[in-house]
């Protein structure tokens, strides 16, 4: 008798990557197991998975959201605990950080793939124009400048319609650079760090300068309006993560490359934005613990790791097995974990579990950051007054 | 109304006719929604679910956030009920008198193709503006450049100011069809005889239109007026398909549907939180009823429905 | 053309005002669809113009036909809008009849307690809506679609359907009792046929969003062999949100069916307005 | 043996009373017709005895049995509305046919009795037609076949001419009284039109505010009318009234007279002027303005050469005039 | 002067020619009643003349101008509509004014005409009352006055009284004619009730099928039919025709005896047998079927004893009975 696990996702983006690579692969090599993807809308996914879950009607795998939002379901029972998994060995403590209780004694989620932040840009215009990928904030700047100068191209493919682009390719992919990556991000959950200093108001200081360099109308500018502005030709530069790389391969006739958050002054230790992205877990009330159980390990494994890496270049495996990357760009992203430190997004660890959300007000303070609508100053003290009205350690 | 039987028998086909209706609606609707409706007075602490009367309530009125939030929600959706009071009603009205003349050739086509927004999704619409507006696609600006406006074009969805209005011009566009076919009953009914009694009078065209047409059908657009009230404030998926749960820019096109859809379900890294969530719930549907009661007590009462 | 009575320009001025609205409502229609048929670069370049031989392209319904099985999809849709009209009219019809022909005690409140539906969005029962269908074992079945959609839908077919049948003569339905039908066979038989027009309004007005609705799909029917076409072409344009040649071929196969739709009802929806339903 | 016998009938709609004390017999074939002004019940009782209406209370007694908790169709009646209700969807010989179908009759019998009452109203030519397909007056027939076809012992009639012009109300007229003539059925038949009653009746029920004022046959109302309110409501041109008669009469009553009572003649009690002149053709109405300031009517076989604004002198026989007193009642003259 | 002259007036729908070639004339001060059947293009015609159809062809004058091309208000007219057609959203007054605003009248004007209109119509009461709080009597009257106010040369009425009950619509058009006393304007008044098309007019204009079949005063009409339809027409009850008639007659023809012509008499030249008694109080109608076979109606004067079943024998006065030839035409006797 087959048993067929339901996964719920909200990576539709990836229908067919696990209806032509995963699910074959899979369902060799563990025959009586069958699965079944049905993945629904992002924006959608938390309002529905919830739903299911509270009527216990959800798929008996769940993709995990890192931080709170599975932490919810877990400490709520949907998620079961599967600290003793054998294949949770292959991971760090870091990589397990994203869905493990506040005090890491129980995991609820395999992670799977994380993403990195960086800069994509367009070879051709480069060399065209005659610009160096940047590294510092100057030559940043400086080629932003004269990328408008020359006025072929858009400086940056960036709108703020949608307004997570302007917080998480924005303001989370160059901030590690000021708050120092993981001792900032720390030091705030601790409350030793306000986001009215320095080192959280800084990088709001440079999106204020992006406004002037994006298309006209950015202000309706929607995600996919930037991502085909970028893949026609019409960008330079695409302030991103790696997840774009395989849509892109498609899309783009240019060649493309890539570099990390310039830094504010040449040889300052660069950061990376690493954030733990995906996770997957069980349902607590799946009724086939044990094919579920079979299927994580399996997700643990270096032979999924390597199918979902090269099937999907830039969720790059949170295993510590090795991965052969195939894509070219792929591999210049992963290749900064070498030389950058790594860090998750600020705001995804316990920050935003209260009301006001921190999350939210990020985008939103980016956003208007970007339209000048407010100034930096301004936009870290409501960020600080917002989560000091419900955390505890910022009080 | 007529019963055949004797009077203390009880007259069982009522009860069948009632019954389906009944049940079906009072187990999938009612039964939920008041399940859902009484979560408002409840919240969760430590992972259990406790009385907590009327706190939540003072929570939404009291706590700055919420408040500020609510206060603003709020007033966007009056501004939306507006924009369709005095733009969509009207127009509706007018183009019905329009097609509600009796010689005009090519009515029945104008009819269907002014109500074909009506039938289209909010995916479709939310998307298809969202496109046409855009500053990238460029058909918006492009158009305007044509008649020489370029200067007034603007990205609106992604400017505050504009963003709610321009939401509440497509929502227009898409419902104006609704007004126009119930105004367009209206007017066929009223008697011919009417209206020739008006013309031997002298009072034709536009002064017909005001002095005649329109009184008559005051009761019908009253109608049209809370059906539009209860559409409004219960509005969601057009600002939602087209700017997300955020109702973005800045929450500049936050009505209380996206509020309440954002609130009880989450988003993003928010939680869903039912109890606020079903708060929010409560008072719109409060809101809901208080105005259709006073539109029925204070307006409809008033208003005679004439018999031609 | 009557000489005394009609004024040329009003009639030049009134098809100007109509045409003018006509081109404002169908033009994203119209955008939505020639572009469908264009290629990528063509969509961007000339969003305007007319797919020619250069430009035209049917890659997007070659990708988005590849895609999952949208002739299942576009019956799973038909199904629950088909049935769930079907349910509305029939238990619609049969409440507005008893509220409508009979005096009893709590007729006035029963009218209301079934006008309260129109007032508040039922997607706030969802959580209670998902729990009684997952116990009652209609999750993922085209049943739980049509039974939230039948009760979303009671309200306003009772409320219209009700103003409708007091307007059937008292007579034919006093003939019908002397002829010694049922009450059920005088529904049935005598005032059900005669309230078409209205049924046909009600219909339309019900199947709009229903077979439009993304969300209830969505949580009570998401497996694949009961997703309905919105449901569909939505995974589509969230799968394929860069690829406007799908997108925009995904939004067109979902225009066209209700577009379809509509025409065939739109007679009987102009007879059943206009017959003064909703003065 | 009587048809109908109805007991101290009372109904109300809620807290109005539109029938009080209703008491009345219908004999075996006898025509029954009844009269009244708009909203005086007429159609209520009618519907009352069909069992369309519960009574709030009496009893209601057709061919012998109390028929209070007997649905209609198991009255043994048959009725015809004022709209004739035909079943839209069915052809003419489907909407006589349904009732009997519903009995479970035999299909012969049913075909059989259909027939004849195709015969009968001459409907032949339509019997395949619906009703929307038929004129006025071949609708009016079809909804009298569908009653004459179930066979009843009482028939109910609610204003079925008029809705019908007035050359063919006329013609209907007189092929319903041929009708009772040859089903020799009991016919309780409601009209507001005095001619259709006179016509008919064989016992008009004179109705007001929801109680009987009169019964009896026409020529008895017509000529013996009890009160004030009988005599006024029959005859056309309608009876004058005349305050101050040159006769004797009670206290604030009125004297009655028909138009066609009163005659010219010189040296009359009556003196006045023409005011108006109906010539009709067969017959002349003047509108006289009494010296006394009273309009009366005088009606005149043939035609008149009198001219408005003519002194005339008119006078009538004392026997055929009517004393009312001040309650309306009949008086002695 | 002529109020109204109508030439060669012709008017189709699409392909159904409605009006065939009417030729008219109404003079100032007079007032012109059309009847004739159904669909014989009354309403039609009166439409053409307020300008609220056009005519295909021919012309229409007013007063001495041609109007074919002027609005309907400008015509000098005013129209009364059978269903009154009073504005439901305004009180009595309010329907009179509104045409006079729309003129631009100064209210000192307005006011008074209503006023004056208000009391020659008796509604002084009703002035604020909206027309759904009267009754249909009332209502028409209002109709009437909004007519009034506007002062028009020519006042069109169509079936103005056809929604009132038999009482109401004596006394209401006893009122029409007062009023055309009083005003002494021109009126054309279109009915097929022809108790008030003797009643009222000056003039009758019998149409049938679009075309005038007999220009007439009413007993000009009635005395001296020019064919057998307006013979048949005028009348009630109408006139009976008989194929086989004591009388040298044209072939096929038919002679036309009135009912009231015909007398009991012992050894009349008609034999037949009562086959219908219609007794009204103040007439009777006996229905013969001769011993040809042909069904005639007796009209005898007050209350008649006569049976169904007896056997009858009738006579009429032949220079009062009427010859009509194979083509209706009249013919001699
Ligand atoms: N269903 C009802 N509910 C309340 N009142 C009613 C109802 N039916 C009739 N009435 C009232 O009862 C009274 C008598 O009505 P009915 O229809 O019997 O009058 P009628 O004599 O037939 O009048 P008409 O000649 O106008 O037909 C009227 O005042 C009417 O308003
Ligand atoms: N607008 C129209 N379109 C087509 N035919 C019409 C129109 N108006 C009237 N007719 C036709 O013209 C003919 C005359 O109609 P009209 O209304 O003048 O008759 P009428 O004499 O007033 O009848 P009635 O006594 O029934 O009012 C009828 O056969 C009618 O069907
Ligand atoms: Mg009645
Ligand atoms: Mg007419």
């Amino acid at each position: 008798q087959d048993v067929t696990l339901t996964i719920e996702s909200w990576r539709n983006d990836d229908l067919t990557i696990w209806q032509d690579k995963i699910i074959p692969a899979f369902e060799a090599e563990h025959p009586g197991i069958k699965l079944n993807f049905t993945p629904s809308a992002p924006a959608e996914y938390n309002a529905v998975l919830n739903s299911k879950l509270d009527a216990g009607s959800a798929g008996d795998i769940i993709t995990c959201r890192p931080f709170d939002a599975s932490l919810a379901l877990f400490e709520a029972g949907h998620l079961a605990d599967i600290t003793d998994l054998e294949g949770m060995a292959n991971f760090s403590a870091v990589a397990k950080s994203g869905w493990s209780t506040d005090d890491a004694s129980v995991q609820y989620c395999v992670p799977m793939a994380s993403v990195i932040h960086g800069f994509i840009y367009n070879k051709d215009a480069f060399e065209e124009l005659g610009i160096e990928e940047p590294k510092t904030e100057a030559e940043f700047f400086a080629a932003l400048d004269k990328i408008k100068e020359d006025g072929s191209y858009i400086p940056m493919a960036m709108g703020t319609n949608d307004q997570w682009e302007a917080a998480t390719m924005g303001y989370n992919n160059i901030g590690p650079n000021y708050w120092k990556g993981e001792e900032g991000r720390l030091a705030l959950l601790a409350g030793d760090q306000k986001l009215t200093d320095e080192a959280w108001v800084a990088p709001y200081r440079q999106l204020a300068k992006w406004g002037a360099y994006l298309g006209d109308g950015y202000e309706a500018q929607t995600y996919p309006d930037s991502q085909n502005i970028f893949t026609l030709g019409r960008a330079a530069i695409y302030p991103t993560g790696s997840w774009e790389i395989s849509g892109f391969n498609g899309l783009a006739d240019f060649e493309m490359g890539a570099f990390y958050p310039p830094v504010q002054n040449a040889g300052d230790t660069c950061y990376i934005s690493d954030h733990t992205d995906i996770g997957i877990g069980m349902n607590a009330n799946t009724p086939n613990p044990d094919a579920a159980k079979t299927f994580l390990n399996w997700v643990g494994s270096s032979e999924f790791a390597t199918i979902f890496a090269n099937a999907l270049p830039g969720f790059f495996p949170l295993s510590s097995a090795p991965v052969e990357l195939e894509d070219p760009l792929a591999q210049e992203f992963i290749s900064w974990r070498g030389e950058c430190e790594s860090t998750i997004r600020s705001t995804y660890q316990v920050l935003s579990r209260g009301t006001p959300n921190l999350e939210n007000d990020t985008w939103n303070a980016s956003v208007a950051v970007i339209k000048g609508e407010e100034t930096p100053e301004d936009a870290g003290k409501r960020l600080q007054e917002g989560l000091s009205s419900w955390y505890e350690p910022q009080q | 109304m007529s019963d055949p039987h004797s009077k203390p028998k009880i007259r069982w086909h009522i009860i069948v006719f009632l019954a389906p209706a009944v049940l079906v609606y009072t187990a999938v609707m009612i039964y939920p929604l008041f399940n859902t409706l009484r979560l408002s007075l409840f919240s969760e602490v430590e992972q259990t679910r406790v009385f907590v009367g009327l706190q939540n309530f003072r929570t939404l009125f009291g706590d700055a956030v919420w408040s500020a939030q609510f206060w603003n929600a709020l007033a966007n959706n009056f501004w939306f009920f507006l924009i369709h009071m005095l733009v969509q009603n009207p127009i509706g009205i007018a183009l019905a008198a329009i097609l509600s003349h009796p010689k005009l050739r090519f009515a029945s086509f104008y009819r269907s193709a002014i109500f074909i927004p009506t039938i289209l999704s909010f995916v479709i619409v939310g998307f298809a503006w969202k496109l046409i507006l855009s500053p990238i696609w460029g058909i918006a600006p492009g158009m305007l450049d044509a008649v020489g406006l370029k200067s007034l074009y603007a990205p609106w969805l992604g400017k505050e100011a504009y963003a709610l209005t321009t939401l509440s011009l497509v929502s227009v566009w898409q419902f104006v069809g609704i007004p126009m076919m119930l105004i367009y009953a209206a007017l066929l009914s009223i008697p011919d005889e009417i209206l020739e009694a008006a013309e031997v009078e002298g009072i034709t065209g536009f002064s017909a239109f005001w002095k005649i047409k329109l009184p008559l059908i005051l009761p019908s657009i009253g109608i049209i007026s809370i059906l539009t009230f209860v559409a409004n404030f219960n509005a969601f998926d057009l600002i939602y398909a087209a700017q997300g749960a955020l109702a973005g820019p800045d929450f500049s096109t936050d009505i209380l549907g996206t509020f309440m859809y954002r609130t009880f379900f989450g988003f993003q890294l928010q939680l869903g939180d039912p109890h606020m969530g079903s708060t929010i719930a409560s008072v719109m549907f409060a809101i809901i009823l208080i105005g259709v009661c006073l539109y029925l007590f204070g307006i409809q009462s008033r208003m005679r429905r004439y018999q031609f | 053309m009557s000489v005394a009575r009609q004024n040329n320009f009003n009639t030049y001025a009134a098809h100007g005002a109509l045409i003018l609205y006509t081109l404002i409502a169908l033009f994203p229609v119209f955008v939505i669809v020639i572009n469908s048929f264009k290629t990528r670069k063509a969509i961007f370049r000339e969003p305007l113009a007319l797919p020619n031989s250069d430009s035209f392209s049917l890659i997007g319904y070659e990708t988005v036909l590849k895609q999952g099985d949208f002739f299942l999809y576009f019956q799973n849709s038909m199904i629950v809008t088909v049935g769930s009209l079907f349910f509305i009219l029939l238990f619609g019809a049969m409440a507005a009849f008893a509220l409508a022909e009979y005096r009893f005690r709590g007729n006035l409140i029963m009218g209301l307690y079934l006008a309260l539906g129109i007032m508040i969005p039922i997607r706030i029962g969802t959580v209670a809506i998902l729990e009684m269908m997952v116990q009652t074992g209609l999750v993922n079945t085209l049943w739980a679609l049509i039974l939230v959609y039948t009760a979303q839908g009671l309200p306003l077919a009772v409320f219209i359907l009700s103003e409708f049948m007091r307007q059937v003569s008292d007579d034919l339905k006093n003939a019908g009792r002397i002829d010694g039908l049922s009450e059920y066979r005088i529904f049935f038989r005598l005032v059900l046929p005669l309230v078409r027009p209205a049924m046909a309004t009600v219909a339309v007005f019900n199947m709009i969003p229903i077979w439009n609705d993304l969300w209830f799909p969505l949580i009570l029917a998401p497996a694949e062999e009961v997703k309905t076409l919105t449901l569909g072409s939505q995974v589509f344009i969230g799968q394929f949100v860069t690829d406007w040649n799908a997108v925009l071929s995904a939004l067109s196969l979902a225009i066209l069916p209700v577009m379809a739709l509509y025409v065939v009802f739109s007679r009987q929806l102009i007879r059943g307005i206009t017959s003064g339903a909703v003065k | 043996m009587t048809a109908l016998t109805l007991t101290h009938i009372h109904k109300s709609f809620g807290e109005v009373e539109v029938l009080k004390d209703i008491n009345l017999t219908v004999e075996d074939g006898e025509f029954v017709v009844f009269v009244g002004p708009s909203g005086c019940g007429k159609s209520t009782l009618l519907r009352v005895i069909a069992g369309l209406e519960d009574a709030t209370s009496g009893t209601v007694n057709i061919g012998g049995d109390v028929v209070n908790n007997v649905p209609p169709a198991r009255r043994g009646i048959a009725m015809v509305f004022q709209s004739y209700a035909l079943y839209p969807h069915l052809s003419v010989r489907g909407n006589m046919a349904l009732g009997l179908k519903q009995e479970k009759q035999p299909k012969s019998v049913i075909d059989e009795r259909v027939e004849k009452a195709v015969q009968m109203l001459d409907l032949s030519a339509y019997v395949d037609r619906r009703p929307s397909d038929l004129s006025g007056g071949q609708r009016q027939r079809v909804a009298i076949g569908r009653a004459i076809v179930r066979d009843p012992k009482l028939f109910l009639f609610d204003e079925p001419l008029s809705n019908l012009d007035a050359a063919l109300r006329m013609n209907t007229r007189i092929e319903i009284a041929e009708l009772h003539r040859t089903l020799s059925a009991s016919m309780i038949y409601v009209t507001h039109d005095q001619t259709e009653a006179m016509t008919l009746a064989d016992k008009i029920v004179v109705l007001r505010d929801g109680q009987v004022e009169q019964v009896g046959s026409p020529m008895e109302l017509y000529n013996n009318p009890a009160n004030q309110f009988v005599a006024g409501f029959l005859g056309s041109p309608s009876m004058n009234f005349l305050k101050k008669a040159p006769l004797a009469m009670p206290p604030n009553g009125a004297l009655g007279i028909r138009p066609e009572h009163l005659r010219l003649v010189p040296n009359g009690r009556i003196r006045g002027t023409v005011t108006h002149v109906e010539r009709l053709g067969g017959d002349t109405n003047l509108l006289v303005s009494t010296d006394q300031q009273e309009a009366v009517t005088v009606r005149l076989f043939g035609q008149d050469s009198t001219g408005v604004g003519e002194a005339v002198e008119l006078d009538f026989d004392d026997h055929i005039a009517f004393a009312f007193d001040d309650k309306m009642q009949r008086a002695a003259v």
